[in-house]
Formats: structure tokens, C-alpha cells, sequence
């Protein structure tokens, strides 16, 4: 719990062509309250993710109370209120990878990379999370580095793909 | 009949439930026809001998506390936990919230005070604390449990005196239950 | 007014067929334990204390949404359903940090009772110990989380009957937490109205007055359902 | 478009495709796409016009053929014969040899690697052979992005079937003929779920086509969106029709790109053709579909989650009844079927029920897809008749345990299901015979596990992902779940004693009578039936603790 009064009084700029997608997006549905979780995977994948004032923006055009608005957003996975970083490595931990040694992948890359899924480098470059499961199990184990997907994943091959995309060494 | 041995230990609490021991005040004439106090923070005995009763009082916060908890499991037939720390930790268990580290911290290092270099205690005379507070029943077997902070002096004589007359209190049923 | 024939533990009642199971049995001096309910909100199944057994129907029902139909067959205190309720009572009791001793609710809460009512001397789980925060940002109210047993009665109260929605809930599981507006305090909240209906809905000590002691905290959840009566008349 | 402008327009595509000699299908599955799918389609379709064989075959990116493993797939039609593992370096020397020599080449054939002798034709591997499709017909075989290429198979026929010679109570009496039962999980009756809702006076009504697959291991709504989405259009368009309702909406998980940009374009191209919107085929009947997209919330299968989501809420259940098809969306009564259930409307409907109904078994009829992934020799996605033994779907279909080793359990429903172990591999896989055995048929995932498996950190797994995975509405479904994780997890560090596992017990049994939603009544079965049948593995983990 933090106060965020300041940021939540700050107005976005129009002119900002992620601004303007949501607005349209927010036109197009009509200002729909039930819309609100469309709207949310617009604002999601026009920013990487959720920041504070976009929020504060979609609650007073919705008129909908902040407490609606954020409660939603935290109960989807999908919806960030963090950056999930430039290059995002998602190891797929459903049952068939999760059989297939899934554990092993994210542990190495745990280890190399000093990330816990969820988190992201100091310098933004990377983000490694988890997903529970991306209906690629006949390619089990699988990975996906920045919406491609790797299949029979190998740890030491997901790390040079994600060190050519990445510059880190 | 012969008389049974009760003992009492003071483990991790703050000693409010023996004085609420106390509090059966005459009463405690009737426990002694039938018991000898053995051990007790309010007698001499220094170790705990075999007992048919050991009540104890406060959660297992520290090494110390474990062995002789364990200890006390051995020497009693029935073992009560008395009290709330002993039964569900209460105030004791409240620095299971935060590390350890943070909570020796926040008593030694970072409290104001005249200690210039202030340093957690390490003397090794001194117990070590467990990274978290346990009550009674994640360690040993509990045979019967005495919840309130404190119990009331009614519902420990209660208690008392049905085990030593060889009946098994209940204290629900007694509407003796009381937390807090 | 039309009504149908039920029967609940033996007992054979006509009843009007609105009526939930569990409005049915307050009605007719049935005790049917509840935690989440509050009279005049709307109910939400979500306790599982007023389950009931219903003679063909597997599963268990909650007495507070479920209707009841003619001719129904009702059980409230079977061993099974005592049973239940004792683990919900130490689940609850485990769940967050309830330190009776230094609570202002001690003696007023109604989680206590319910631990009274079904027998529960001591929790057989671990507790999880969770870091809860305690919102003092208020001029006049605190919320201690730690003492929060979601059941969403404030939630309810202040967006039902008070209008405000301030208050939600966030994340989800055993991580779910009780927040205001953006999870940001409950002081600079720009929809809270300070008119106090949480704090009597809550059942624990997890919404209370500042400037008060132990043993002073009185709760009127009463005055919730009394107002719901009341606008329901005029309407 | 009218009714005779559809059956023209049909007559119109399957002249079109008639006119090729052959065909070539390149699997375009999300899977295969991933091994590199869409370059082998560029070089292919290069590799024909360098060739000038245009106007003799026709390369169709079709959908999912079923051996994901095995991809990128390439199908010859109509001899049936598939490569796998197409890469675009040997694309030229299979077309040479294949179309032009008319000699296949043996070593690149389907299953080439590990069969003695692959099949030719591939509807003679046995993988095939003992299949049988009614949902995944035509996926692998048309373009799903294609409206006519469905048109041509049949397509938007049962529509028209149902619109102008049937009544709603017709098409209501076909599908209970059927004996079909939602391939969600719980298995409830569609014809009387249509039926129900149908029976409900409302001014508005609405059809919930639920493509929220969210069990991990389990891709068959997937593959069905992306493979043939009019199919699953076509289903939801009759269930309209059938049950009175005007508007539809189809909730896909977001984890799904592709299925969600077919499924859009599918949406588009059929209300072009008037399959969609104001009265359907000139006729008095309006149907709109809109696409919602999960936001990654696996109780969001669960019926009233899924509502409280289309309805831009927190995906929380509350308690039945009343049943959606009483009150569902916005108050008003609500049809919910699965995808693979409207995948199978159209065919029930142009064959009839009694059709339908022979396959299977008596008390579960027609087919059910599973999704083979794991341990397993070929794993993918198959379609068997219900009431098929595990024994035939793992050795027969699917070659039996990778690498050769033993079979130790097979894991059915996800995290709702269970553990069947091998001394019940002749289980008839129907929902009957399933919940005896304490699993659950689930929407069809079919995970293999060999010896390496460790029981308990299996429970432990699915433990994990329902506590995550829990909305935090009732307490023994918050806590319960929590609790139990934190026990297993206990046992699986070799610090659990007697006591906690009689407690893990006692909960597994609380949580799964009293919790609101099916999400918390079925998230101890995976620990209930691993303790019912490798109790063992359980005791050993507690023995070594001192």
C-alpha cells in the first residue's frame, strides 16, 4: 500500500499514440463498465503493462469506483502493474512440460540470469515468468522467448537465443 | 487412591497463566489432597521428575525451549498446554510475521539507545532463538489443551480436578472455552 | 400468501417460497452458524458455514442463497456438517494472525463466538502467519488486516447500502487482501464517505474506531439490516 | 445471401477445389508454426510455381493433423501420405519424388524414425487407424482461415438444415438423441441443458461458447479453434436458433493468439457471407457472436466465473442454484457449452442423433478428443471412439511410453482429475468408468508418466496450481488449498510425520464437500487419488523422517 495521489491526478497526454488507442478502444465499447477487461488487454498491450495513471485514466472515463477497476486487474494474470521487461523468457510449466523437466530449465535460468520469475533486470532488458501452461505440450518442454515459441526446449540453447536478443552476456 | 505429581513449566509466555494459577486461591487445598506440586516456577524442583500432569505454559520460541519440551514429554503421562501462547502461540508467535534477523534488529540495532554500537547478543551462555515460533503441538504429542490469555482461574481447577480425579475434562461442553 | 410444506431437522413448517433456507430457519429459532451472511446485504455463499444437508441433492448447500422448494428435506446439524464447521473455524483462525489477547474486538468478536459454538479449543493446523499491514491513515478508523477473515461485508455494506465502493478486494487465493480505491490508504481515499457502515459489518476486530480500548468496541451489524428494513418499507 | 445463394456458393467452392488433382496440406497449428510451419508453406508454394503446377495443386495451411510432436507436418491428398519434420531444404526432393515420381520418399514419412516401416498411406498408421473423427473432421485437411474451403467440406449445412426444415424443439430432440454430454468436464446432458434454457421466457437470452481451456496439459480447444472455427461457429449459431437466443459470445483464453485471430476472422467472413447478424439466410432469426478474451484466470471455466468475467468482473463463482440456464449473463438465462461440444452440434445435426449416439458407450456417446502429451511416444492430439481403453489410446495410439520405459499412471482432467495407475490400464475411457476409478474425464487432457514420476510431487504440482489458481471467495478453497500445499510440500521435503498426513486427509475431504465451485471441489482429487492408488510412495516419504 502506497500513496498515490499525485500520480493518480496526472493527466496523460493526448497527443501519446498509447493514449489514443485506449481511448478509441474505450469509444469503440461504448464506455461499457462490463468492457473493462477488453479494454485493460489494450492498455496492457500497448504499454507492456498496467502503469498506475493509465488506470486512474480508465476509471474516470469508465466513472467506475478505483477499487472496481483495480481489484480486476489484480485478480488476471495477464494484466501487469509492473514492466515485464524489453524481452520476455516464459517458461511454460504446465503438466506435460512440467513432466518433461520444465523445473530444471527455470532453475538454470533462475541461476544465470539471478531472476525469480516474475522479476526483471535492473537494467529492463529481461523478464522471466511462468506460464501455466501455453497448449504447446506435444513440443513439451517449451519456451517462449518474445512470442516465439521454442519447443523440446534445452536451458543452454534458451540462453544463447535469449543473450543474442539481449546483448547480456 | 495415591496422590498423583503435577508439575508446571513456564516455556516462551509471560507467566500470566501461572498467576492465574494462583488465582484458584483456597482452592489450591484441594489440588494438594490429591497432588504434589513437584515442579513449578513456584517451588524448588529444578529438573522435571516423572509426573502423572505437566502443565505447560508458552510457546516454543528457542533451542532451550525444544529439549525441554521434549524432555517434559518424556516425564509426563498426560502433557496439557496452558495457555494461549502454549496452544496457538498468541502474542509470543507475533514475530513469526518478520524475519528473525529484522526482529533482533529492531530490539537491539535500530532502538534508540545508549549503546552506540549497538549489536545483537551472541554470548554463548545465552539460548538462540528459532527462525519462528512454534506452539506446543507442532513439536510433541498434546493431550489436552487449557486455551485463554490468561484461562481462568474457574476453568484451571476445573481442569486440574477432573484429571485428578481420573475424568477427562471437556471444556466445551463446560462452556469454559475462551481465547484471548 | 401462498406458502409450502418443509421440513427442517424433523421439524415440519409451512413457509413462504422466497424465503432462502437460512431466512427460513432464523425465523423459527434454528440455529444455523454464519459468518458472511448480514441481513439486508446480499448474500455470497462464500463462508460455508451455513451448509446444509438436503435429502437428493449430493452436494452440500448454503443455507443463505439457496431458495427453498416444497416438500424439502432440510439437515443443518448432522456430525458431518459440525464437523465442517470446526475446520472452518480453525482455518479461519489459522489463516491470518488472530491474537485474541491484544485485540480490540476480545469478547465482541463474532469469530470468537463461532469458535465457542463449535467446540474448537485448539487449531490442529499450522498457522500461516502472513505479513498483514494495518491502515492507519484514517482520521477515525483503522483497518487491521491481520484480523480480516474476508468476508467481504464491508465490501458490501459500503457499495449496497452506503454507495461509495470504496472498498474491494485484490489478487486472488490466499493472497486476497481487502483494499481501498487503488490498494492506497484508506485516508486519502477519494470515494470513502468516513460514514462508519464497515465498521459495523465487520465481525472481527478488523475495522474499529481509533480512540477506544479494550473491552469499549460495540459493533451494530443490527443497524445495517435495520436500515435495509426500513428502505425497503419506503420503497 | 439466402438459402439458395448458400447451396450455389458451396456448389461454387467444391468445384473450385475439384478442379486441382492434388493437394497439399501444410499443418499451420500453433505447434507446428513454432517448428516452422509457415516458411515450409512459402517454399512450398514457391517450389509449385517455379514448377507451373498451379493449376494442378492446390497448397492449403491447414489446421492441426494431430502428431504435434512430430512438425512441421505436410499432407498429400488424396493419397493420404504425411511428411514430418519438413524442413525447406528437402521440400523440393519431396515434391519431386512425391508428385512427379509418384514414389515416396520412405525415410521422411510420418513416424519414418521409429517405425520399422512407416505408412504410406497415413490412415493405416496405426495412430490414425484407431481413430475416429467427428469434432476434428476436416481440421487438418481444410483452411481454417478460409470460409469457402468449409463451405466446400459441407460446411454451414446442418445450419441450414436446422433454420428451414427443422423447429427449435426438433433441433433440441436431435441433440438429446445424440446422448451427446458437455465435453467440459462434468459430462451434464446437452440435449437437456438446451432444453432447460429453451424452457425459460426471457426477453433476452445468451449462448457462452467456453474456450477458457485452462487445464495445463490440454490443448484440444485449441487446436479446434485454430483448425476449423466455423465448425465451433456453426454450433453456436444452432444452439441459438435452438434454445431462442440472439446474441452469442465466445470466451477464448488469452494464452491463444491464433485461435482468437481465426476465430475473429471466421466471425467476419461469416457475417459477410449473412451466416451471422440479421436474419441469417433471409430468414426471421438474428444471431451475433462477440469474441471475449480470457485474461488468464483458470477458474474462469468454471460456468458463473466465466459469466462474472464476460461481465468485466472478477472471474469469481458464486453458488448454484440458481443455474446459469436460469439466470446466467446479466440475470438472464444462459446457455454455456465447450467448444468440442459445439464442434459436434453440426454433425449430429446434418447425420442425426441416433447417428451420434451409436458410437461410445451406453452411458457416454460419441467421441471424445484427448490431448496425448507427456511421456509418451507420439504424443498430439487424437479423437477415439468413448469407451476406448487407456491401454489402446497409450500403446496402440500412442506408441507406448517414450524411450521404452515402463507406464506408471496416466493423468486425466488436469488438476481436477487423477492418477489412473497401470493396473488399470484397460479402463474404458468414459466419465462413468473415470470417476470410479476417483479421475475425472475433464476436457481431455492426457498426461503419461513413467517411473521417473514422483507421485507425491505430482499431488504436490497440481496442489500448487489450484492454490494459485484459487479465487480466494470461500475459505476452504483459500485456505484448504494453501494448507494442503503446505503439507504436501512438507512430505515432499521429507519432514512429514503421521499426523499431517491424517490431517492432509481430513482436509482433502473438507475441501471437496463444502468448497463453492467446482475449481475447490475438485482440487484435492489429484491427492486423493494418487493416496488411493501409490499410498506407498506416501509412507515411504514419512518413514524417512526421524
Amino acid at each position: 500500500m502506497k500513496s498515490d495521489t499525485a500520480i493518480l491526478s496526472k493527466e496523460l497526454p493526448k497527443t501519446d499514440p498509447r493514449v489514443k488507442l485506449i481511448a478509441a478502444k474505450m469509444k469503440k465499447e461504448n464506455y461499457k463498465p462490463d468492457a473493462l477487461i477488453e479494454i485493460l488487454h489494450t492498455a496492457q498491450n500497448a504499454y507492456g503493462y498496467l502503469p498506475k495513471e493509465v488506470l486512474a485514466y480508465i476509471t474516470k472515463s469508465l466513472h467506475l469506483p478505483p477499487s472496481r477497476v483495480f481489484s480486476t486487474v489484480t485478480f488476471y494474470h495477464f494484466f501487469s502493474l509492473k514492466s515485464k521487461g524489453e524481452h520476455t523468457c516464459i517458461v511454460c510449466t504446465g503438466t506435460a512440460c512440467y513432466v518433461k523437466g520444465a523445473q530444471a530449465i527455470l532453475n538454470r535460468l533462475e541461476q544465470k540470469y539471478s531472476l525469480k520469475p516474475g522479476q526483471v533486470t535492473p537494467d529492463n532488458k529481461l523478464g522471466i515468468q511462468v506460464a501455466r501452461c501455453i497448449g504447446a505440450c506435444g513440443l513439451a518442454p517449451a519456451v517462449v522467448i518474445d512470442n516465439d515459441v521454442q519447443g523440446k526446449a534445452n536451458a543452454e540453447e534458451i540462453i544463447e537465443t535469449i543473450n543474442a536478443k539481449t546483448g547480456i552476456i | 487412591m495415591s496422590k498423583k505429581k503435577l508439575g508446571t513449566v513456564w516455556l516462551g509466555g509471560c507467566s500470566g497463566c501461572h498467576m492465574s494459577l494462583l488465582d484458584i486461591d483456597e482452592r489450591i487445598l484441594e489440588v494438594a489432597k490429591l497432588a504434589d506440586i513437584v515442579k513449578s516456577p513456584v517451588v524448588d524442583g529444578k529438573e522435571m521428575p516423572e509426573v502423572d500432569i505437566a502443565l505447560v505454559e508458552g510457546a516454543i520460541t528457542s533451542d532451550e525451549h525444544y529439549r525441554e519440551l521434549l524432555h517434559i514429554r518424556k516425564q509426563a503421562k498426560t502433557l496439557i498446554a496452558f495457555g494461549d501462547c502454549a496452544v496457538m502461540t498468541n502474542v509470543t508467535g507475533m514475530r513469526n510475521y518478520f524475519n528473525l534477523k529484522d526482529v533482533l534488529d529492531t530490539a537491539y540495532v535500530n532502538a534508540i539507545s545508549n549503546d552506540k554500537e549497538g549489536k545483537v547478543p551472541d554470548h554463548p551462555s545465552l539460548l538462540k532463538l528459532n527462525e519462528k515460533v512454534l506452539p506446543l503441538q507442532e513439536v510433541v504429542k498434546v493431550d489436552f489443551v487449557i486455551p485463554g490469555c490468561p484461562p481462568d482461574a474457574d476453568t484451571i481447577f476445573y481442569v486440574l480436578f477432573e484429571f485428578l480425579n481420573d475424568r477427562l475434562p471437556d471444556l466445551g461442553k463446560a462452556k469454559k472455552l475462551k481465547y484471548g | 400468501m401462498n406458502t409450502i410444506p418443509i421440513t427442517i431437522n424433523d421439524k415440519k413448517l409451512d413457509v413462504d417460497p422466497a424465503k432462502t433456507i437460512l431466512e427460513v430457519c432464523r425465523e423459527n429459532d434454528i440455529e444455523i452458524l454464519t459468518m458472511c451472511h448480514l441481513k439486508g446485504i446480499i448474500d455470497i455463499g462464500a463462508c460455508r458455514l451455513c451448509l446444509v444437508e438436503i435429502e437428493g441433492i449430493n452436494k452440500l448447500l448454503s443455507a443463505c442463497t439457496t431458495k427453498v422448494a416444497a416438500n424439502m428435506v432440510v439437515k443443518t446439524s448432522t456430525e458431518r456438517i459440525k464437523k465442517y464447521q470446526r475446520i472452518t473455524a480453525e482455518l479461519f483462525f489459522a489463516e491470518r494472525n488472530h491474537v485474541c489477547s491484544v485485540c480490540v474486538a476480545n469478547g465482541k468478536c463474532e469469530l470468537q463466538q463461532l469458535g465457542y459454538k463449535v467446540e474448537m479449543d485448539h487449531i490442529r493446523y499450522p498457522h500461516l502467519f502472513p505479513h498483514c499491514e494495518v491502515d492507519t491513515s484514517h482520521p477515525w478508523y483503522v483497518m487491521d488486516h491481520n484480523r480480516c477473515i474476508m468476508c467481504t461485508r464491508c465490501v458490501r455494506v459500503c457499495n449496497e447500502v452506503e454507495g461509495a465502493h470504496n472498498w474491494d478486494v485484490m489478487n486472488r487465493g490466499h493472497q486476497v487482501r481487502i483494499i481501498s480505491d487503488f490498494n492506497t490508504p484508506w485516508g486519502e481515499s477519494i470515494t470513502c464517505t468516513s460514514c462508519g457502515k464497515c465498521l459495523h459489518a465487520c465481525p472481527t476486530g478488523a475495522i474499529w474506531p481509533k480512540a477506544i480500548v479494550q473491552g469499549q468496541l460495540e459493533k451494530k451489524p443490527e443497524i445495517i439490516s435495520e436500515l435495509m428494513e426500513k428502505r425497503k418499507m419506503k420503497l | 445471401m439466402n438459402r439458395q445463394e448458400l447451396q450455389a456458393l458451396a456448389g461454387k467452392a467444391k468445384g473450385k477445389h475439384e478442379q486441382f488433382k492434388h493437394k497439399i496440406c501444410v499443418c499451420c497449428g500453433a505447434s507446428c508454426i513454432s517448428s516452422g510451419s509457415e516458411e515450409v508453406l512459402k517454399k512450398l508454394q514457391e517450389e509449385i510455381k517455379t514448377r507451373g503446377l498451379e493449376n494442378e495443386v492446390e497448397v492449403i495451411p491447414s489446421g492441426c493433423m494431430g502428431p504435434c510432436n512430430q512438425g512441421p507436418l505436410m499432407k498429400y491428398l488424396p493419397e493420404q501420405t504425411i511428411y514430418q519434420k519438413v524442413d525447406c531444404n528437402n521440400i523440393t526432393a519431396i515434391v519431386q519424388s512425391q508428385l512427379i515420381e509418384k514414389k515416396p520418399i520412405e525415410e521422411l514419412l510420418l513416424f519414418a524414425d521409429s517405425r520399422e516401416k512407416p505408412f504410406v498411406n497415413s490412415n493405416e498408421d496405426p495412430f490414425f487407424k484407431r481413430q475416429m473423427k467427428i469434432a476434428l473432421k476436416d481440421c487438418g485437411d481444410i483452411n481454417p482461415e478460409n470460409i469457402e474451403d468449409y463451405l466446400a467440406a459441407g460446411g454451414y449445412r446442418a445450419l441450414e438444415k436446422a433454420f428451414f426444415l427443422l423447429s427449435p424443439e426438433e433441433v433440441i430432440a436431435e441433440v438429446k438423441q445424440s446422448r451427446m454430454r458437455g465435453r467440459g468436464g462434468a459430462g451434464y446432458p446437452t440435449g437437456l441443458k438446451w432444453e432447460t434454457v429453451y424452457k425459460y421466457v426471457s426477453d433476452q437470452k445468451y449462448v457462452i461458447c467456453n474456450g477458457d481451456e485452462g487445464d495445463p496439459g490440454a490443448f484440444m480447444d485449441r487446436s479446434v479453434l485454430e483448425g476449423n472455427p466455423h465448425r465451433v461457429l456453426e454450433g453456436m449459431v444452432i444452439a441459438g436458433y435452438a434454445v431462442g437466443s440472439s446474441k452469442g459470445y465466445a470466451y477464448i483464453r488469452g494464452e491463444y493468439p491464433l485461435a482468437i485471430k481465426r476465430f475473429e476472422l471466421a466471425i467476419k467472413q461469416a457475417t459477410k457471407l449473412g451466416l451471422l447478424g440479421k436474419n441469417i439466410l433471409g430468414s426471421n432469426f438474428s444471431f451475433d457472436i462477440e469474441v471475449r478474451i480470457g485474461a488468464g484466470a483458470f477458474v474462469c471455466g468454471e460456468e458463473t466465473a466465466l459469466i462474472a468475467s464476460i461481465e468485466g468482473k472478477r472471474g469469481t463463482p458464486r453458488p448454484r442454484p440458481p443455474f446459469p440456464a436460469e439466470a446466467g449473463l446479466w440475470g438472464k438465462p444462459t446457455l454455456i457449452n465447450n467448444v468440442e461440444t459445439f464442434a459436434g452440434i453440426a454433425p449430429i445435426i446434418t447425420n442425426g442423433g441416433e447417428w451420434y449416439s451409436e458410437t461410445g458407450t451406453p452411458k457416454s456417446a460419441g467421441t471424445k478428443v484427448f490431448a496425448l502429451a507427456g511421456k509418451i511416444k507420439y504424443s498430439g492430439l487424437i479423437e477415439v471412439p468413448m469407451g476406448t481403453t487407456l491401454r489402446e489410446i497409450v500403446f496402440d495410439i500412442g506408441g507406448g511410453v517414450q524411450n521404452g520405459g515402463d507406464f506408471k499412471a496416466a493423468q486425466t482432467g488436469g488438476p481436477s482429475g487423477g492418477c489412473i495407475p497401470a493396473e488399470h490400464l484397460d479402463v474404458k475411457m468414459d466419465y462413468e468408468s473415470l470417476i470410479s476409478l476417483g479421475s475425472i474425464m475433464g476436457s481431455g487432457g492426457l498426461i503419461i508418466m513413467d517411473k521417473s514420476s514422483d507421485m507425491v510431487d505430482v499431488a504436490r504440482y497440481f496442489m500448487e496450481f489450484c492454490m494459485d489458481e484459487s479465487c480466494g471467495k470461500c475459505v476452504p478453497c483459500r485456505v484448504g488449498t494453501k494448507m494442503m500445499h503446505d503439507l504436501l510440500q512438507k512430505i515432499c521435503d521429507n519432514k512429514g510425520t503421521q499426523i499431517d498426513l491424517d490431517r492432509l486427509e481430513e482436509l482433502a475431504v473438507y475441501v471437496k464437500e463444502t468448497s463453492l465451485c467446482g475449481l475447490g471441489a475438485s482440487a484435492p482429487n489429484p491427492l486423493l487419488s494418487t493416496l488411493r492408488h501409490f499410498r506407498k510412495e506416501y509412507e515411504n516419504r514419512i518413514m524417512n523422517h526421524q
